[in-house]
């Protein structure tokens, strides 16, 4: 739908043809982006009917066993930790966790940061003075400041932890929707259906967020991999997602100290973020190209 | 005639546009006489501009050129960087569209003129500063000494267009390639730079292109008048010949398009259609589908140039008389 | 009989900053000052002006798509209700706007054909079932296909799109349409399309124009009677051909000098101003004009010049603002 | 220029009291602060005194004044940890993270721009797609990552370098390569995209026009005004510097402000977070005003504006 726009009027050929002839002419990189995510969206969503063990399961006979191409066996495909648990199901939670967290707080930044900007846009004034004033304070402060004095004042928990990555990059919404609002107030599509007699429901609603719709799911691609940078960043430190709940970050700083021994409990969750930050931000490149040839 | 200045032939430019190739000029032959002002006139799309672009090697690298644009002989087509960089601003100076965007922003205006002047004249400090006063004085800015130290912003778009007439007149050009440069500008102010631009060819004596889409501009202005469409080249007079019997029926129609300034209102005669995307092919006359007298030749063989008179062509393929216009024709009615 | 729509000494002003920050020196722009006119039913008013001069803003006001910061505007005697108010709301059906960037002004992720029907389903007029045959009708008045109801924005040329915005504005049968430089953005052979598209409208349908735009061609064209402003005031206003067969404001003249003829262009009055027009953030006192007008005498400096009938009765109630234009040496002096 | 740099001031004031606001009020919603600081275990006679030197017994209002008036004098009370005050506890490991994080803002820089200079002049070509997949990889990986696989590398396997602590100056080059690395990547992509920019605007084809060699046209017209967008991120990448820096730290057990951030959330220090906050805020606020000043030397579009504008 959000690409009507940029491909020419191609008659629709018939379903899957079409769409093995689109996927043929991606570009390598962005197919196989395109394939990790959907695997990564595939586990988080049914997680646990993959475990092959219970995250709990000690197999103390099997301890720190290294994954199957390095000698380990096929019983272990990512190997095992010092006490003998599977590090593949632990592994699959904590894609859970992670795509999660990223998932809500891009989820809460953008509906936050989409909705400050109409309220700036719409009503002007000093109302947009102060939104404008908090989205230079938020750009200016780096937000791991931020977010690490809020866990050091309020402490953690899950829901507390997933509203506060939702504050981060809301000010890139506002920011995006506040200037493309008034770019359509101006003398654009909006101030047009204004003057036709439409209301502020049908003017947001109908055809601002439409229109823009493409440059916010641009900007969620920056969104989302940067979350997922910051919560594994946080959980590393052992400041974000808290045992007995495991997610990336946590995995790769639980697995740090086994660095000499087993590497392994260490390279696997660090290879799922890297690989799935950098997908979304091959898509994110690709789908900029393709839906919004104004951002940069 | 002595041997022209410039000669253009067999001019065309070729965009690539992912797998799309439109041909943007199609130019079989075109020549400027040392010191003659031409009028170059067409839409949007029309490849006006573009020529001159192409001719002095500033189009980007998506665009290819081939053909011959030739000045005194000197072969500009495929020249080498450095040969370009050295008849740039030296023997053909060209000026934009929107001057204010054309100055660099961070550079004051001496800056910028006295880089011109080290540049072609070799002059350095004291010597490019005299210079550069000199300059801005011939072009009619007042309290020029104060302007050398201004930057660009800090100047009205007229007085910006003044600072690029004489950074071109800097280099001493044979000459000046005018694209477009009073349509970002307001009515009087437009009217002052033209006046300028045709003071500065009578002291100076170089030639002048001047690219409009404004038949009146051109009308005023320039000796000889060249129509574009679509790439091509449609017609080709001196100003009275063209203005007063035209003969190609695109000319025809622009004119008759043109709302009168006196005289009883009559309705406008429209050209009817839109002008024809670049990449559609047609290997016949670019014009037939909206002309009004199109025969089935027309959409099929390339319409001759026509030598209709003294320095007057047309390419079309039928002989309109002079003094008739085809939209006043029974067959042209909307 | 009442007008249909009555301004009187509308004006405008804007908080501008001079600087940038938070405490950046700020300064108050009157872009519209006392600005009175009358537009009556099935007529036409040109609202002519460099950039800058106001004009646009006088259309915003016109319609109430803002308030006025004095003045009143009254549609057919009632006064304009505040600006998103439920009755103004309501009274868009009866009022409307052209743009000049047709692209700009449509939702690009909309088929032109539900944009169309979207004035229909904003005010309830009509039942739903009736919406697509009334469309049907308003495309074919403006000249589009029916099939082009299915098309996107960007599929149609800029014409066909300033059509569409045109049917958009007819849906709900309008009797005022604000036409703010409605052709500037096409090309030359299309912009005479327009043109009498507009004409054709009006005299079918009796629709008041007013009608804003640079180009004093085309505004001669279309209009009944015309508005010169300058500076945010207006400084001659007439009926149209006389206005610009014999402009009386030094302003005026000077505009119309700066037309570009084609064909022979000596025969006419030159009147080439210095200079660039003020920041309208400055206003030079008494007549906003003195500082470029060449009859300009210590009155026009210190009083500001009322906009009065032409002395000696003209036709066309003729009413320009200047202390010179009385004087029978004025005239001869240019 | 004067009233510029005092609105610049006033506005860099203003950000910081945002910032003390911010710290006084979430302090107030996240409970007691007395018992947060203190500790729950504390004497109630420790906490009475407590709530006296602070004045919470008084009105909120007052209770704010007195916190802004405290704070702007640098006491933010004692660590509750080895009782010391908190200022001198951050201040004291300020140099350590600025003997890491200046080299690693040098390499972002000397690196960075280069690359991305010469991936626009080179656009679409090999090595422009090359200076961009590299540059994506440098800032999808987490640092951790990047940190635990050099100390993979460099310290398990190969056993060059030392995998933590901040004995000698050898240990600095690890932290040092893995901060720098991320940032160069920013640094390229931003610099490409404002050089890109500007090499499509019509004055650098004005200057072409006009006979400039390309060499030129790039050094001289091009680059100062690429310079003045980058001028923004560089800005932004030294306000960062210390949060940039926190897990590098840690993982390298390097003793900086960063990693003392670290230890006093874990143990809810909230005195020594306090003083980090108000430290890292002065700290970008300066670099902020430093760009902003930097903005007026390179465009003379601020500058004009600023002087009272046209």
């Amino acid at each position: 739908m959000a690409m009507r726009d940029s491909l020419p009027a191609v008659l629709p050929a018939t379903g899957i043809a079409a769409l093995a002839r689109r996927i043929a002419g991606l570009p390598l990189g962005v197919s196989f982006a395109g394939l990790w995510l959907v695997a990564m969206v595939v586990i988080a969503l049914g997680a646990e009917f993959m475990l092959p063990y219970s995250i709990t399961a000690f197999d103390l006979k099997a301890r720190l066993m290294p994954p199957v191409l390095f000698g380990g066996g096929i019983a272990h495909p990512l190997g095992t930790d010092e006490l003998g648990r599977d590090v593949f199901s632990r592994l699959l939670l904590s894609i859970r966790m992670s795509l999660l967290i990223a998932f809500f707080g891009t989820l809460i930044a953008t509906t936050l940061g989409t909705a400050l900007g109409f309220l700036a846009a719409h009503f002007r004034g000093r109302l947009e003075s102060v939104i404008l004033m908090a989205i230079d304070f938020q750009a200016s402060m780096p937000f791991m400041i931020i977010a690490l004095s809020v866990l050091a004042f309020f402490g953690n928990c899950l829901p507390l932890f997933i509203a506060l990555m939702g504050f981060h990059s809301w000010e890139r919404y506002a920011r995006i929707s506040r200037g493309l609002t008034l770019a359509a107030n101006e003398q654009g599509y909006a101030a047009a259906v204004r003057q036709l007699g439409a209301g502020p429901g049908r003017i947001y609603g109908l055809h601002i967020l439409p229109n823009i719709a493409s440059t916010l799911i641009v900007s969620m691609t920056l969104t989302f991999p940067e979350i997922i940078l910051l919560e594994s960043g946080l959980s590393f430190l052992g400041l974000g997602v808290q045992p007995p709940l495991t997610s990336l970050g946590n995995m790769v700083g639980y697995g740090r100290e086994y660095i000499t021994r087993a590497p392994w409990i260490m390279l696997a969750p660090a290879g799922v973020i890297v690989l799935t930050t950098l997908s979304i931000s091959l898509l994110g490149d690709w789908l900029r190209d393709r839906l919004d040839p104004t951002l940069r | 005639m002595a041997a022209p200045l410039l000669v253009l032939r067999n001019l065309t430019v070729d965009f690539h546009n992912g797998e799309r190739l439109s041909r943007a000029v199609d130019i079989a032959e075109f020549e400027i006489g040392a010191g003659e002002a031409v009028g170059v006139v067409g839409e949007s799309g029309s490849g006006k501009s573009v020529t001159w672009l192409a001719a002095l090697g500033l189009l980007p690298t998506r665009a290819s050129v081939g053909g011959s644009v030739r000045i005194d002989g000197q072969e500009l087509v495929g020249a080498p960087a450095a040969t370009l960089e050295r008849l740039r601003g030296k023997r053909i100076a060209m000026i934009f569209q929107d001057p204010s965007s054309c100055l660099n922003p961070v550079h004051r205006i001496g800056w910028q003129l006295s880089e011109a002047l080290g540049l072609h004249r070799g002059l350095e400090s004291a010597a490019a500063q005299a210079e550069a006063l000199r300059l801005l004085d011939q072009v009619g800015i007042a309290d020029a000494r104060r302007r050398l130290s201004d930057y660009p912003h800090q100047l009205s778009g007229g007085l910006n267009q003044r600072v690029m007439i004489a950074m071109a007149l800097a280099g001493q050009p044979d000459l000046l390639v005018a694209d477009e440069p009073t349509t970002a500008l307001d009515a009087t102010i437009q009217a002052q730079i033209l006046v300028l631009l045709r003071t500065i060819r009578r002291d100076t004596g170089m030639a002048l292109v001047l690219i409009s889409h404004d038949l009146g501009v051109v009308a005023e202005n320039v000796d000889r008048v060249a129509v574009m469409y679509a790439g091509r080249l449609v017609e080709e007079a001196m100003g009275a010949d063209l203005f007063g019997a035209a003969r190609h029926p695109y000319t025809q129609g622009l004119l008759a398009a043109l709302p009168a300034l006196t005289g009883p209102r009559q309705r406008l005669t429209a050209i009817p259609g839109t002008v024809p995307d670049p990449w559609s092919v047609s290997s016949g006359c670019r014009f037939a589908p909206r002309c009004p007298v199109a025969e089935p030749r027309c959409a099929q063989q390339p319409p001759p140039s026509r030598r209709i008179g003294l320095l007057h062509r047309a390419a079309c393929h039928l002989a309109v008389e002079a003094g008739r216009s085809v939209w006043a024709m029974p067959q042209a009615a909307e | 009989m009442t007008a249909l729509l009555k301004a009187v000494d509308l004006c405008r002003d804007y908080r501008v900053h001079t600087g940038r920050g938070l405490f950046a020196a700020k300064a108050i722009l009157r872009a519209v000052d006392g600005v009175s006119f009358e537009i009556e039913a099935g007529r036409t008013l040109g609202l002519v002006g460099e950039s800058g001069c106001g004009k646009s803003t006088t259309g915003k006001l016109a319609l109430g798509l803002i308030a006025p910061t004095s003045g009143s505007v009254r549609y057919r005697g009632v006064a304009m209700p505040p600006t998103g108010s439920p009755p103004w709301r309501e009274l868009r059906r009866k009022m409307q706007m052209v743009y000049q960037d047709p692209l700009g002004a449509l939702d690009r992720r909309l088929p032109v054909g539900v944009q169309i029907m979207e004035p229909l389903v904003i005010h309830g007029t009509l039942l739903p079932n009736e919406h697509r045959e009334r469309a049907a009708a308003v495309m074919e008045a403006v000249g589009l296909l029916p099939h082009q109801f299915d098309r996107y924005p960007h599929e149609l040329s800029g014409g066909q799109r300033q059509r569409v915005v045109l049917a958009r504005a007819l849906m709900t049968e309008p009797n005022l349409l604000v036409c703010d430089e409605p052709i500037s953005a096409l090309d030359v052979s299309i912009q005479a399309q327009v043109v009498n598209l507009l004409l054709d409208l009006q005299d079918r349908l009796g629709i008041a124009y007013l009608f804003i735009s640079h180009d004093l061609r085309v505004v001669r064209q279309v209009s009944h009677d015309v508005a010169v402003m300058y500076l945010g005031r207006i400084v001659e206003q007439g009926e149209a051909e006389s206005l610009f067969a014999e402009p009386a404001h030094p302003y005026t003249r000077a505009l119309v000098s700066a037309i570009p003829v084609t064909g022979g262009g000596s025969r006419r009055e030159r009147l080439l101003l210095q200079g660039d027009p003020p920041s309208p953030v400055d206003v030079p006192t008494g007549c906003a004009f003195h500082p470029r007008c060449p009859f300009e005498v210590a009155q026009c400096r210190s009083e500001r010049p009322k906009l009065e009938p032409l002395p000696g009765g003209h036709p066309g109630g003729r009413r320009v603002a200047c202390h010179r234009v009385g004087e029978p040496a004025f005239r001869v002096a240019a | 220029m004067l009233t510029f740099a005092v609105s610049r001031l006033l506005r860099a004031g203003l950000t910081i009291l945002f910032v003390m606001t911010f710290a006084f009020v979430v302090l107030r919603l996240s409970g007691d602060p007395a018992l947060l600081i203190m500790s729950v275990d504390a004497p109630p006679e420790a906490i009475a005194a407590f709530r006296k030197a602070w004045g919470l017994e008084r009105p909120l209002w007052e209770q704010y004044l007195a916190y802004v008036g405290h704070a702007t004098t640098g006491d933010f009370g004692k660590s509750m940890r080895d009782g010391r005050p908190a200022i001198e506890l951050v201040m004291e490991r300020v140099p350590a993270t600025l003997a890491i994080t200046l080299p690693a803002l040098a390499l972002k820089i000397g690196i960075g721009i280069p690359a991305g200079i010469y991936a626009a002049l080179h656009r679409n070509t090999f090595a422009d797609r090359l200076t961009m997949a590299v540059s994506v990889a440098g800032f999808t990986m987490p640092s951790f990552v990047l940190a635990l696989v050099l100390v993979l590398i460099f310290a398990v396997t190969l056993g060059w370098l030392p995998a933590s602590g901040a004995d000698s100056p050898i240990h600095a080059i690890l932290p040092i390569v893995t901060l720098g690395t991320a940032g160069a990547a920013i640094m390229a992509r931003f610099t490409r995209s404002a050089m890109l920019e500007v090499l499509g605007q019509p004055y650098i084809r004005a200057a072409s026009a006009k006979g400039v060699t390309w060499p030129r046209v790039v050094a001289r017209h091009a680059l100062p005004n690429a310079a003045i967008p980058t001028v923004t991120i560089i800005g932004f990448m030294i306000g960062s510097l210390v949060a940039g820096a926190v897990v590098v730290e840690t993982v390298f057990a390097w003793p900086g402000v960063g990693r003392l951030l670290v230890s006093a959330v874990a143990n809810r220090d909230l005195s020594v977070v306090q003083a980090i906050l108000m430290v890292i805020a002065a700290w970008m606020v300066s670099a902020n005003l430093a760009v902003d000043l930097a903005y007026g030397w390179l465009d003379p579009r601020v500058r004009g504006a600023s002087a009272g504008g046209h």
